[in-house]
């Protein structure tokens, strides 16, 4: 049965005190990253610390990440630069621990945007199966070790099209003009 | 009596055409398309988000019972399709398959303005008219539609179903022309 | 037993028993208690389900069809349109059980009529004193054939559908034909005349209530009315046994509930409800009209009884039904055969 | 006679139909639990069933899937907010609250305080609304049409509440950079008392008909119990995580709104089952009839768009607006250029947390706009919380996990 439901928002901090949680972790969280995040810094608007990370070092972050107490992943998607050539990775990650409950850790990782790899997190936090396999479908990311990366949402009519890059036009259709869909 | 009818040739044909000689006749005819109107279950396909307004439409406060249609189970059983908003590639394939799979006189309400032509998502690529995949009867306008509007589609349904009968394209399935659906896909 | 309508047919068409038997027996199956009667019912029943469920579920049911009598023509116009809809036979089905089995469960269903009578006044077509036992076990035969309708449609969701009604028909066949029996053994005969003459102090009900509970409820599973409705449930097996059936087949198919429904009610009205018992005059319309309206108003309070329960229970799990079959109404029909042991040997009932 | 599609898949079918032995050597048999199947919504799920036991599960969504976010990118920000309602039809408030703060963190802006309390109110009403449909679906499910038919007929004085405060049935687009479209109507307030104590008296028949019926009870306790480490692991939000004993709620964690000022708890259970989510759901529509309650007695007065918006009204919006307290779209809102740079925001949805996530680049139009909603994250579910159920518990689960399609599939 339902157990006495825990006293809300009369006991939570105000956005102030939610920049001062932020504050605290934010030199627990840089030491433990000192070698691997090439920057640590706060995003006060959207209380989150972003990690700046090399594409071989994601997989130590992570690790790193979930011994400090983020145990999931809220979003993982790709961003295309075309101009620069890039296509770069940024995790949400969140925690349902009390202490870290009002931060989120943003990781961003710039992947090759020709050959986009990248290790498969699906050891570390398995809620970020069913992402990554949308991730690969509409960016081409291919996740290394990803235990079946298959389509998620789309159908196989879109064999080596990636749908959520710069180049992947919309199809403006004219009023009226009818398309085949199976053709 | 339009001249003499002869009834050769395979036997399931025949005995269709029986039938439908039979039901073209006055009484029977009446009868026939009394019940029917009286009585268009939907498939339970919810094609999109207007499904809220369809369940909605079925719930205490709009009653569409009122009308004999009820939501039933499998596409053999009823003969009603409503196409609740966006068909997406995947989706339309399978609203194509649950159509012909259904027994012969059926009908499609295309709901939603997404059904009628893309609607909010007319320029997203994995988007696909009602009309391009299934012969539609009955559009009706909104994004979504009121459940007052599915209960006046019901309501013109059934007066069309009165006043133009129904069409059976069962023998053109047999013999294997699917006659060109008004914009559907055309099978010679 | 005066036959007053068979004396009425001697003077008008002259002596010959035998031709006036046939003509009776053909009007009782055809016409009365018989077809017609039960296509009127059933439909009626489909109407009055879903208007009950409407008035517990704050809405209308269907009331457009015929508003002055509150939509009471909604279950003929699905028949007819079942009817005369197109029937689409699967390639992959075999074709000759899968055409068959719809009408054969249909006529199992119905063929117990020829046995039960339904007022005093008229003998049913045969007549035996064996009538309750061969009624039940003509009537266990239809669901053999509702396995085999989701066999022959080679589909995946009839076949487990068909699977479930077999699983379920053996754990509630069994206690229903027991405590049937073991009103038997109360009464001391199988014959529904003498049921209904010795029910004249105490109706059935009483004398055996644990009879009643168990055939009650294991009628509520053969006709899969709610809290059983396991075999067609629709969010699991798509409509089970019947889910490849489209036209006049599925039409036969979900009368046939209702037909049961229609076939258990009437046994039970006359085993456990005392039949036509309040009435019991002769001639042809005391002996054989109002008893028999007597016996189908006790049938139809049956039947909405069963029918109410679409809008207050949900679904039972397969498992869930299995148990309680076995583990509460078996106990509970082999209860009632004890009990009615113990009365007649008791000496509590004695039958002159 | 070139084949129809229809004939196409049933080829395609036949060869893959296996009545008998899989790779692995069991005998299963294959069920595609699929969109035309009334037990599954618009999506398929793949089944392979050992007699009654589900041995695999594999859910195969996508059959909504309309690419809001590749459509937002080619949108100006304010055609986003019709966007962004459409996926989860039920409960469309919070997740234009969830786009608007990301766009006014972007901005900078800081709705007044009655704006806050209007968009909280609004917000709890379709949480109200959201529930009383997953309930309804559950209960269809289980075969219980009386719950679907109160829980669908008890929205709709709900449903007629938001409509007096914004004007539509569901997709209310009410939430606007910098505040509300519209004033609170007169005779709001003693309506939504109205509504409130009915759906107080419905809940005790709720109570008799649905929470304590046996069958349901029965077809609910200890099926799909989600252990709170498995919760975790997989991510999953809303009633489901606190069915499981977690009490993690956006609207305590990182209150936004008017959350801070109202006093409400978080209803948590601990067994994890289908059953504890519903008891959860329910308690949940209490808590939202509390707040309601709560936020229409500490309503402040003032004005309900950002002064720095308002002054950009011309006299004619001047006017409407100081007569009938409605705002109307200045120009501004056409070419709404927010600073380059990138916003998170996250909002307790009616099934759990959303999250957006926009990166801007200067342009009219957003550069990346990522959005995931709890129906996203909870599809995980079915691939490793159905495997060793029964065929009849998938149902059960289904729609004890309250799994929107359309709102998952975006």
């Amino acid at each position: 049965m339902a157990s006495q439901p825990q006293a809300g928002a009369q006991a939570s901090q105000s956005r102030s005190q939610l920049a001062k949680a932020l504050e605290e972790i934010l030199p627990y969280v840089s030491s433990a990253l000192k070698g691997v995040a090439s920057k640590v810094e706060t995003d006060k608007k959207s209380s989150a610390i972003v990690l700046e990370v090399e594409r071989d070092k994601i997989l130590e972050a992570a690790k790193t990440l979930y011994t400090l107490g983020f145990d999931h992943v809220k979003s993982l998607t790709g961003v295309d630069y075309p101009d620069r050539g890039v296509i770069e990775l940024v995790i949400h990650i969140g925690s349902y621990r009390r202490g870290l409950r009002r931060v989120m850790a943003i990781l961003r990782a710039n992947l090759d945007r020709k050959n986009p790899r990248a290790p498969s997190l699906v050891g570390i936090w398995p809620s970020t199966e069913f992402q990554e396999r949308e991730a690969w479908e509409m960016f081409g990311i291919v996740f290394e070790g990803h235990p079946d990366l298959r389509r998620l949402l789309l159908p196989e009519e879109f064999e080596g099209l990636w749908p959520g890059r710069k180049d992947f036009e919309i199809p403006g259709r004219k009023a009226g003009e009818i398309e085949e869909p199976w053709k | 009596m339009e001249g003499g009818l002869v009834f050769i040739g395979d036997l399931d044909i025949t005995a269709r055409k029986v039938l439908r000689w039979l039901i073209e006749r006055k009484p029977l005819r009446d009868i026939v398309e009394w019940a029917t109107a009286f009585s268009l279950w939907p498939v339970h396909l919810m094609t999109s988000c207007c499904g809220v307004e369809l369940g909605a439409a079925y719930a205490p406060r709009f009653d569409l019972e009122r009308y004999g249609s009820l939501p039933f189970v499998s596409p053999r059983q009823t003969n009603l399709i409503v196409v609740e908003g966006t068909l997406t590639r995947k989706m339309a394939r399978i609203a194509r398959i649950t159509w012909e799979q259904m027994a012969d006189p059926k009908f499609v309400i295309a709901m939603g303005a997404c059904a009628i032509d893309g609607g909010l998502f007319w320029n997203s690529y994995n988007v696909v008219r009602a009309n391009e995949v299934i012969p539609v009867d009955i559009y009706i306008p909104g994004c979504p539609p009121r459940p007052e509007a599915l209960a006046r589609a019901i309501l013109m349904l059934q007066q069309r179903i009165k006043r133009r009968g129904i069409e059976r394209h069962d023998l053109e399935i047999i013999e294997g022309s699917i006659r060109r659906i008004n914009g559907g896909i055309a099978r010679s | 037993m005066p036959e007053p309508i068979l004396a009425l047919l001697k003077e008008l068409l002259g002596y010959n028993e035998f031709l006036y038997r046939t003509i009776i027996g053909i009007g009782y199956m055809i016409i009365y208690p018989g077809l017609l009667l039960v296509v009127v019912v059933a439909a009626l029943l489909l109407w009055a389900e879903r208007k009950i469920a409407a008035l517990v579920q704050l809405r209308y049911g269907p009331l457009w069809i015929s508003r002055r009598i509150g939509g009471a023509l909604q279950g003929f116009a699905d028949l007819i349109r079942f009817s005369f809809q197109e029937v689409i036979i699967p390639r992959r089905s075999d074709l000759v059980p899968f055409l068959l089995s719809p009408g054969l469960a249909l006529l199992f269903s119905l063929l117990p009529l020829a046995f039960i009578p339904i007022a005093p006044a008229l003998r049913p077509p045969i007549y035996s004193d064996l009538a309750l036992l061969i009624a039940i076990a003509i009537i266990s035969l239809s669901p053999i054939f509702i396995v085999l309708m989701g066999w022959a449609s080679d589909n995946k969701f009839a076949f487990i559908g068909s699977l479930r009604e077999a699983l379920l028909v053996v754990s509630y066949e069994i206690p229903l034909i027991i405590s049937l029996l073991s009103m038997g053994v109360i009464y001391g005969s199988l014959d529904f005349y003498k049921i209904v003459e010795r029910q004249n102090m105490l109706p059935g009900m009483i004398l055996n209530p644990f009879a009643f509970i168990a055939s009650f409820i294991a009628i509520l599973r053969i006709t899969s009315r709610f809290p059983f409705e396991i075999s067609e449930a629709e969010t699991e097996v798509v409509a089970g046994p019947y889910t490849e059936y489209s036209g006049l087949m599925f039409g036969l198919s979900m009368g046939l509930a209702y037909i049961k429904l229609y076939m258990y009610s009437l046994i039970v009205s006359l085993v456990f409800l005392g039949g036509w018992l309040p009435i019991q005059g002769n001639g042809s319309v005391a002996g054989f009209l109002i008893p028999s309206l007597v016996v189908l108003l006790k049938l139809s309070i049956v039947s909405l009884v069963a029918v109410f329960l679409r809008a207050i229970y949900g679904r039972y799990r397969l498992d869930q039904a299995i148990r309680v079959g076995w583990i509460y109404i078996f106990t509970i029909s082999i209860a009632s055969l004890i009990w009615s042991i113990a009365l007649v040997y008791g000496g509590w009932v004695r039958w002159s | 006679m070139s084949s129809t599609v229809a004939e196409e898949i049933q080829r395609e079918l036949i060869q893959t139909r296996d009545l008998g032995v899989t790779e692995e050597g069991e005998r299963l048999i294959e069920l595609q639990i699929g969109p035309t199947h009334p037990g599954s919504g618009h999506m398929r799920i793949r089944v392979w069933v050992d007699g009654d036991i589900i041995v695999r599960c594999d859910p195969d969504i996508g059959f909504v899937f309309r690419t809001i976010e590749k459509l937002s990118e080619n949108r100006i920000y304010m055609k986003a907010i019709p966007l962004v309602e459409r996926p989860s039809l039920l409960d469309t408030t919070p997740m234009t609250i969830g786009y608007i703060n990301a766009l006014e963190k972007l901005l900078g802006l800081e709705p007044p305080p009655r704006a806050k309390y209007l968009r909280t109110i609004l917000a709890e009403i379709t949480r109200i609304a959201s529930h009383l449909y997953g309930i309804g679906i559950l209960a269809i499910f289980l075969g219980h049409s009386t719950g679907f038919m109160w829980g669908f007929g008890d929205r709709e004085p709900f449903i007629e509440l938001a409509n007096q405060l914004s004007g539509a049935r569901i997709t209310y687009a009410y939430v606007v950079p910098g505040g509300v479209r519209r004033d609170m109507p007169q005779g709001f307030p003693d309506n939504a008392e109205k509504a409130l104590r009915y759906l107080e008296n419905r809940l005790e028949d709720w109570y008799r008909i649905f929470i304590n019926n046996p069958v349901i009870e029965r077809r609910l306790r200890e099926v799909g119990v989600l252990r709170k480490n498995d919760a975790v692991r997989l991510g999953i939000t809303g009633p489901n995580l606190r069915g499981s004993g977690i009490d993690y709620d956006v609207r305590v964690a990182e209150p936004y709104e008017a959350y801070e000022e109202l006093n409400f708890m978080i209803p948590v259970a601990e067994e994890g089952d289908a059953y504890a989510r519903t008891i959860v759901r329910f308690e949940e529509i209490k808590q939202s009839i509390n707040i309601i309650r709560d936020a229409l007695r500490k309503m402040p007065s003032g004005d309900i768009i950002h002064p720095q918006i308002a002054r950009m009204f011309n006299p004619l919006m001047k006017k409407i607006y100081e007569e009938t307290r409605r705002v109307k779209f200045p120009g501004l809102f056409a070419s709404l250029k927010p600073p380059k740079g990138e916003a998170t925001a996250r909002v307790e949805a009616g099934r759990g947390e959303t999250l957006f996530y926009i990166v801007s680049d200067g342009s009219p139009k957003p550069y990346r706009f990522r959005w995931t909603t709890p129906s996203y994250r909870n599809a995980i579910l079915f691939k490793y919380l159905i495997p060793g159920h029964r065929l009849a518990d998938l149902p059960a689960i289904y729609g004890s996990l309250d799994y929107f399609p359309p709102e998952a599939d975006r």
